[in-house]
């Protein structure tokens, strides 16, 4: 299943880039996820949740930095994990490209999704929409981070970020924004190249 | 397929079952009608720790009130009573169409309206009947009690603003006025199957036969029952009829974009919505006329 | 006395089944038994790196929690049924302990106390995947450097096989006219309402294992149990229970769960029962019908076939349980037509999907698909009446038998033993009112409504070998027991055989009992398949019954002092002319020539021991045949289809009991009314099961089935002296090609074209607009 | 073996006898009635509500057993397959069955008898469609349905 949104950002590309790269800020930025150790050579181990309604997941594994060009400013991050209760495994593949613009930046988001188990093996098309309802999430949680401006969220002091699962309370503030409106918009478009 | 372990809390008094719910929080779910939320438990796609059945808390939540200004459908008033009820069928049709067509009456015997609208399938056909019909959603915690309009009520598959300390206590419709119109129409596969779109349409209409108000919500083509603005904006100022099927349905796919999945691409969603809202006007129509007849 | 056999008894086993008093596997008391679980692969291709069990076992309540490779002992190949040289082989282990072949494979299994533990220690259960690329249709399996769905394959060929008749490459260049279109079929499963289910005690004193199994094959069971095991095949007993829900086919398949349960009951010295829940059934049982046909036809401007070639992908799943689907295929596809020349070219191949093998219908509802689909499709290119063009090549019924120039899956030269295809169509469309039919679609389509007429014709091989057999005892309580190695699974055996040998007899079916299912029972059999039983056994039990007659008669003259011709039946009394005060009981019999006086010699002339049996070996293959047709109207705007009038002429020989017979085709139907419309078991491209729960599948229930009319023409078997031919598939088999052809007719005003099996409303509205875009979204395509 | 320390104890009628047994918190109903009152008359089919096959009669009304717990029933009179017959013989519906061939393999059947009979206690069943109907609930793979759509008929007048 792949997934591909873009946001412009007001801010340099090179600022983008750096918050981009860095796995702390994704896991920070993605829904229900959250680094729990750092492995060295851009590798962390890390778990994300996630929740719809009475549906849980939860899968821990390992999130790398397999690819990454300052020039280009591309970025690639792998994460491989696994369902607590053996219900599944999910691979995530997320190419990011941040182009400059007039003005700041354009990043796009290229994921490319596998999940196996149970909750890919329900036929109505209820995860392509949570999958792509999480990347959403995640791009709306960087604009917002790289918009406030704070460099320091991209350290890893700042890692502590409590991972908090897609849910009701964190969507209703998210869908209220007329950003995060469009961006659905975006992704509805998003062909299921599953 | 049998469900993990839980702790099963059978509450008498609503009070119990709130004082169980702030406990345990996001780590309880309600069990009403237990429909939905059954499958789940045994496919073990859902996990609980502690499941608060509500369905002991006593005769008051499960009689619909049919009162002067205001039908209220509480908690655990069954799909099927409500379905057969005659003074139901009288005043809210709309919604006794729609009950018909939801799974079997085996399934409808123990659902609930209030568990069906709390489970949020946006494929299921009451969230969107009780969109149309502008629903107040009631609140119910240990911290208060706070009403909910159908717009803001439905956020995301299975996802709803309720907190996890919070029961869907009541829903509750304004007494619709007697020009008031309405049609649900849907397309299944197969009888009993998730319908591959339906739609729930309302329309008010005065006395020179111009829609006044009109309420259309589309079920299945998205992650919530998705009300159709678009369209009734087209539809509303003029007669039923008046604008071109065509127009309507062309409105209807702009504003509808589904995802595909294995029983039907996003297209086909989108033109079925169409050929939907269309038939659900046209029943409108008849009703209508048949009402001035 | 009235002959039992064409008479329709009402079943024995109703009474039973109405009142909640039936036997499954499940209901059955097993004291101490303890509920299996497995933990079943998650991906479609992956490797084993690391198993960790601790936790799983830790869990109270947990007995035992074995991995493949802690049953390194029993992870042998599960052989393919059909086999051919060229075919290339994978193992397929009962719970491969490294690499894993489709999602829902076995990996490990948790014994413990109740099922709700055990399913809880599956959580508990830690497994390190590495995920390979995974081949998820036949089209991936043929791309030319794709992913391999073994990894240690040269390629996802299994097997690459060419039937011809004739010079069809020729035929085809020189014809007049020529079509060619591709036509899919879906993938989808067998469903019977009771999933597969296995019990087994092991017997430490006797050494034996006593296994309760679902299968419809319990003698295949139990043989390939002694391979296995590498034990006696008299230490294995395999009961397939009194009442087994369904089977359709993927019951008669031989599984991993059934070598793995009783060997862990006898490690384990506990009874152990495992029943397939519905989830595991659906990434589990195996399926069938995913079959991709490039047919090409010639014809003359009169429409006659000059030449038909075939192109058949057939996935095979992950696995080779057999090539008889494909082999069934490649002999259906000629049909009741005669086609001068023809070639069937077979390319099966491996896919990280569940392995396939005969669901009801087994290889032929697609092969008619093909063919029927091209024989409307001729009509429309002349301008000719779909019914004119089949007429006009059928098989005549004074051509019997008719060798059709090609092989049969039992190996013989495809002969078709006895039928009347003309009248048999000629019935149908009559039962149809065609013409009338015609006239009121030309009158409706003026009005702008889409009402199509669909017609499919078939030739169905059944009855197939090696053999069955039958046994048949005087009971020393006086009752006549016949034993069947068959296996039942609501066929109605209890009774039909019970009719069967009634006739043989000559004794009424009250004193008659019928056992199935039970190797201890009796020592051979094959097994329920293929619409096989009423051919093979049927025939035997009438020989071994009428073996007993001869016993039994010939015993009473003895006793009664008279010549045996003066023997009859009344009730259970053996009366010399008819009198019953001259008579014996059965009883009475028994307890000369079975029971005996300990010591004291037998009356002269009497022989001990009143058993027969019997094995029945057909010399190839029976022919039944049918043709379906319908008349539908589609909206062109939901793409719903509603089925105005459906017909059904069917052809199996003599029958035993119509009630039974009208059952089985009406039952067939459904199921292929599922194929034509409802059922798809799709997967997406990393071979993931997209649909895994009847909320996904649809199974057609009583508002989706129309009222059919069906009628029967008989044309008795030459092969058997029963004259019968199978029953049980026939219904099955033109359903999707006739709804397809019906539905194609009805939007012909459109041009839009319905390749595919099944027909779905939202593919009827993307034929319609020529959604290209969203066809090709739609996954499982 | 127990799920837990602290079982729930329930009481209550199936078919009119009454039962009082402890039972675990996650039981469902239909394992209740198979497995602690062994009535193996309900069957599992698909455990998610859609074959039907476990339908019972819960204070009056058809309800799949399978998405109910057994501590659910508690105080309430349940009515399953085995209670149909009457002093012995098959009732008028089941005898329907049995004259029509209305079942095959049987697994199902209980759950279409205990379908139909709530529904026949609403009112007549008149006609094919309505027959069509009642029966829509439950999935029989074997009998294509036609046996069954006349026995409601005939019994369902």
């Amino acid at each position: 299943m792949l997934i591909e949104n873009s946001f412009d950002v007001d801010a340099d590309p090179d600022r983008v880039f750096a918050f981009l790269q860095d796995a702390h800020n994704v896991a920070a930025c993605f829904p229900g996820a959250e680094l729990t150790e750092d492995l060295g050579d851009d590798s962390y181990r890390g778990k994300v949740k996630i929740k719809v309604g009475p549906v849980t997941a939860a899968y821990t594994g390992v999130a790398e930095v397999v690819e990454r060009d300052a020039v280009k400013r591309v970025a690639v991050l792998r994460a491989i994990g696994k369902d607590a209760k053996g219900a599944g495994t999910a691979k995530a593949t997320a190419m990011m490209r941040v182009t400059a613009i007039p003005g700041g930046s354009s990043v796009s988001l290229s994921t490319d999704l596998t999940i196996s188990g149970k909750l890919a093996q329900f036929g109505r098309g209820i995860m392509a929409d949570v999958s792509g309802r999480m990347v959403g999430e995640l791009a709306t949680k960087a604009r917002e981070l790289i918009e406030e401006g704070e460099p320091g969220v991209a350290a890893p002091a700042a890692v502590a970020v409590e991972a908090s699962p897609l849910k009701a309370t964190g969507l209703l503030r998210t869908v209220l924004s007329g950003f995060f409106k469009r961006l659905i918009g975006r992704l509805r478009k998003t062909r299921q190249a599953g | 397929m049998k469900p993990g372990r839980f702790t099963y809390h059978a509450p008498r008094e609503l009070g119990e079952a709130l004082e169980l719910l702030q406990e345990f929080g996001d780590d309880a779910k309600v069990l009403a009608g237990g429909q939905s939320l059954m499958p789940m438990l045994n496919f073990r796609l859902a996990r609980v720790d502690h499941l608060i059945d509500i369905n002991r808390l006593g005769g008051h939540l499960g009689e619909p009130r049919f009162d002067a200004g205001t039908i209220t459908i509480p908690a655990l008033v069954r799909q099927r009573q409500l379905e057969r009820s005659e003074e139901a069928a009288r005043v809210l049709p709309v919604l006794t169409e729609a009950l018909r067509q939801v799974a079997h009456p085996q399934i409808r015997n123990r659902g609930t309206i209030c568990g069906s609208l709390a489970h949020a399938d946006p494929a299921a056909e009451l969230p969107s009947v009780l969109s149309v019909l502008d629903a107040t959603f009631t609140l119910v915690s240990a911290r208060g009690t706070r009403t909910v309009a159908a717009a803001d009520f439905f956020l995301f598959h299975l996802t709803t603003v309720l907190e996890p300390d919070e029961i869907l206590l009541e829903v509750s419709v304004r007494r619709p006025p007697p020009n008031q119109f309405s049609a649900f129409q849907e397309f299944a596969t197969r009888r009993g199957d998730f319908a591959l779109a339906g739609v729930a349409a309302l329309c008010e209409v005065d006395g020179d036969g111009v829609v006044t108000e009109c309420r259309i919500a589309a079920a299945g083509v998205a992650p919530v029952p998705q009300r159709l603005h678009a369209v009734e904006g087209l539809v509303t100022g003029s007669r039923l009829g008046e604008t071109s099927a065509s127009e309507i349905a062309d409105a209807a796919r702009a504003e509808v974009e589904p995802t595909t999945d294995i029983h039907a691409s996003a297209t086909y969603r989108s033109r079925l919505t169409g050929v939907l809202v269309n038939r659900a006007l046209v029943d409108i129509r008849t009703k209508q006329e048949a009402a001035h007849a | 006395m009235t002959t039992m056999i064409g008479t329709s008894v009402p079943r024995r086993e109703d009474e039973r089944l109405l009142t909640g008093r039936g036997r499954y596997l499940d209901d059955l008391d097993l004291p101490d038994a303890l509920a299996a679980a497995f933990l079943r692969s998650s991906n479609a291709h992956a490797r084993i790196l690391r198993i960790d069990l601790s936790a799983a076992k830790e869990l109270p309540g947990v007995i035992a929690v074995f991995s493949g490779a802690d049953l390194a002992e029993i992870q042998k190949p599960l052989a393919p049924k059909v086999l051919h040289p060229q075919l290339k082989d994978f193992p397929r282990l009962p719970m491969p302990p490294e690499e894993l072949h489709y999602v829902g494979e076995p990996v490990a299994v948790v014994i413990a106390e109740t099922r709700y533990i055990a399913e809880d220690a599956l959580e508990l259960i830690d497994v390190d995947y590495e995920v390979l690329p995974a081949v998820a249709s036949t089209a991936a399996a043929l791309e030319p450097d794709g992913p391999l769905a073994h990894s240690d394959a040269e390629s996802n060929v299994a097997v690459l096989l060419t039937q011809s008749a004739g010079n069809t490459a020729e035929a085809l260049r020189t014809a007049p006219n020529r079509l060619s279109e591709e036509f899919f079929v879906m993938r989808g499963g067998g469903h019977s309402m009771e999933p597969r289910a296995v019990a087994a005690r092991y017997e430490p004193a006797t050494g034996q294992l006593t296994i309760w199994d679902t299968t419809q094959s319990p003698h295949y069971a139990r043989q390939q149990l002694s391979v296995i095991y590498e034990m006696a095949e008299d230490d294995i007993r395999v009961i397939a229970p009194p009442d087994v829900g369904g089977g359709f086919g993927p019951k008669a398949q031989f599984y991993g769960e059934e070598v793995v349960i009783p060997w862990v009951a006898k490690k384990l010295r506990r009874p152990v029962k495992w029943v397939e829940d519905r989830q595991e059934n659906f990434v589990s049982a195996m399926m069938e019908r995913s079959q991709t046909h490039r047919i090409e036809v010639g014809f003359d401007d009169d429409g006659m076939l000059l030449a038909v070639k075939d192109v058949i992908e057939h996935d095979q799943g992950a696995y080779c349980a057999g090539l008889q689907v494909p082999s069934i295929t490649t002999a259906t596809v000629p049909g009741p037509y005669r086609i001068p020349n023809i070639e069937i070219e077979l390319r099966a191949c491996y896919t990280n999907m569940v392995p396939t093998s005969s669901v009801r219908g087994a290889g032929r509802p697609q092969a008619v698909f093909a063919m029927e689909r091209m024989m409307d499709r001729v009509a429309e290119h002349l301008g000719l009446d779909p019914a004119e063009v089949r007429f006009r090549n059928l098989i005549q019924a004074d051509e019997f038998p008719y060798k059709v120039g090609i092989t049969f899956r039992d190996g013989s030269p495809l002969t078709y033993d006895s039928g009347d295809f003309p009248r048999l169509l000629e019935g149908t469309l009559d039962r149809l009112g065609y013409a009338e039919a015609r006239a009121e679609q030309a009158k409706l389509r003026a009005e702008g409504r889409y009402i199509g007429i669909g017609i499919a014709a078939y030739v169905e091989g059944c009855g197939l070998g090696p053999y069955e057999g039958a046994k048949v005892r005087l009971t020393n309580t006086g009752r006549v027991l016949v034993t069947l190695a068959a296996a039942g699974q609501g066929q109605g055996y209890e009774t039909v055989y019970a009719q069967i040998a009634s006739d043989g007899l000559g004794i009424a079916m009250d004193h008659i009992d019928v056992l199935t299912g039970d190797t201890s029972r009796i020592p051979f059999g094959q097994g329920t398949f293929a619409s096989r039983i009423t051919a093979t056994a049927g025939p035997a039990v009438l020989d071994a019954a009428q073996q007993m007659r001869v016993r039994l008669v010939d015993t009473a003259a003895n006793l009664l002092g008279c010549d045996p011709a003066e023997v009859g039946f009344t009730g259970d009394r053996a009366c010399l002319n008819g009198d019953l005060e001259k008579s014996l009981s059965l009883l009475e019999i028994a307890r000369v020539a079975n029971i005996g006086k300990h010591g004291i010699t037998l009356p002269v002339g009497i022989s001990a021991g009143l058993e027969t049996s019997s094995y029945f070996a057909p010399e190839r293959a029976a022919y039944a045949s049918g043709a379906h047709a319908a008349m539908v109207e589609v909206d062109p705007e939901t793409g719903g289809i509603e089925i105005l009038k459906y017909v059904i002429g069917h052809d199996c020989g003599n029958v035993i009991n119509p009630k039974l017979v009208d059952g089985q085709v009406l039952g067939g139907f459904a199921h292929g009314l599922g194929n034509a419309m409802y059922e798809e078991a799709a997967y997406d491209a990393e071979g993931q099961p997209q649909a895994t729960s009847y909320l996904d599948y649809s199974l057609v229930s009583a508002a989706e089935v129309p009222n059919v009319e069906l009628f029967h023409i008989h044309s008795p078997s030459p092969l058997n002296p029963l004259g019968v031919k199978g029953a049980g598939e026939g219904g099955t088999i033109p359903a999707p090609a006739t709804i397809a052809n019906a539905v194609e007719d009805a939007l012909r005003p459109l041009g839009a074209r319905v390749n595919r099996a099944p027909v779905t409303p939202a593919r009827i509205v993307e034929a319609i607009h020529g959604d290209e875009q969203a066809l090709a979204e739609v996954r499982g395509s | 073996m127990p799920d837990v320390d602290t079982g729930h104890r329930i009481t209550g009628t199936v078919n009119g006898a009454a039962y009082d047994e402890v039972v675990d918190d996650r039981m469902t109903l239909a394992d209740f009635l198979r497995e602690k009152l062994r009535l193996t008359g309900t069957h599992l089919g698909c455990e998610h509500g859609v074959c039907g096959a476990c339908t019972v009669i819960v204070d009056g009304a058809a309800s799949r057993s399978c998405l109910m717990l057994a501590v659910q029933a508690d105080g309430t009179a349940i009515e399953t397959v085995e209670g149909l017959a009457e002093d012995g013989e098959l009732n008028r519906l089941q005898a329907a069955f049995k004259k029509n061939h209305a079942l095959q393999c049987g697994f199902c059947t209980s759950g279409f008898l205990m379908s139909v009979t709530a529904a026949m206690r609403e009112g007549a069943i008149r006609d094919e469609g309505h027959a069509r109907e009642v029966l829509s609930g439950n999935i029989c793979r074997c009998t294509g349905y036609t046996g069954l759509v006349k026995a409601v008929l005939e019994a369902g007048e």
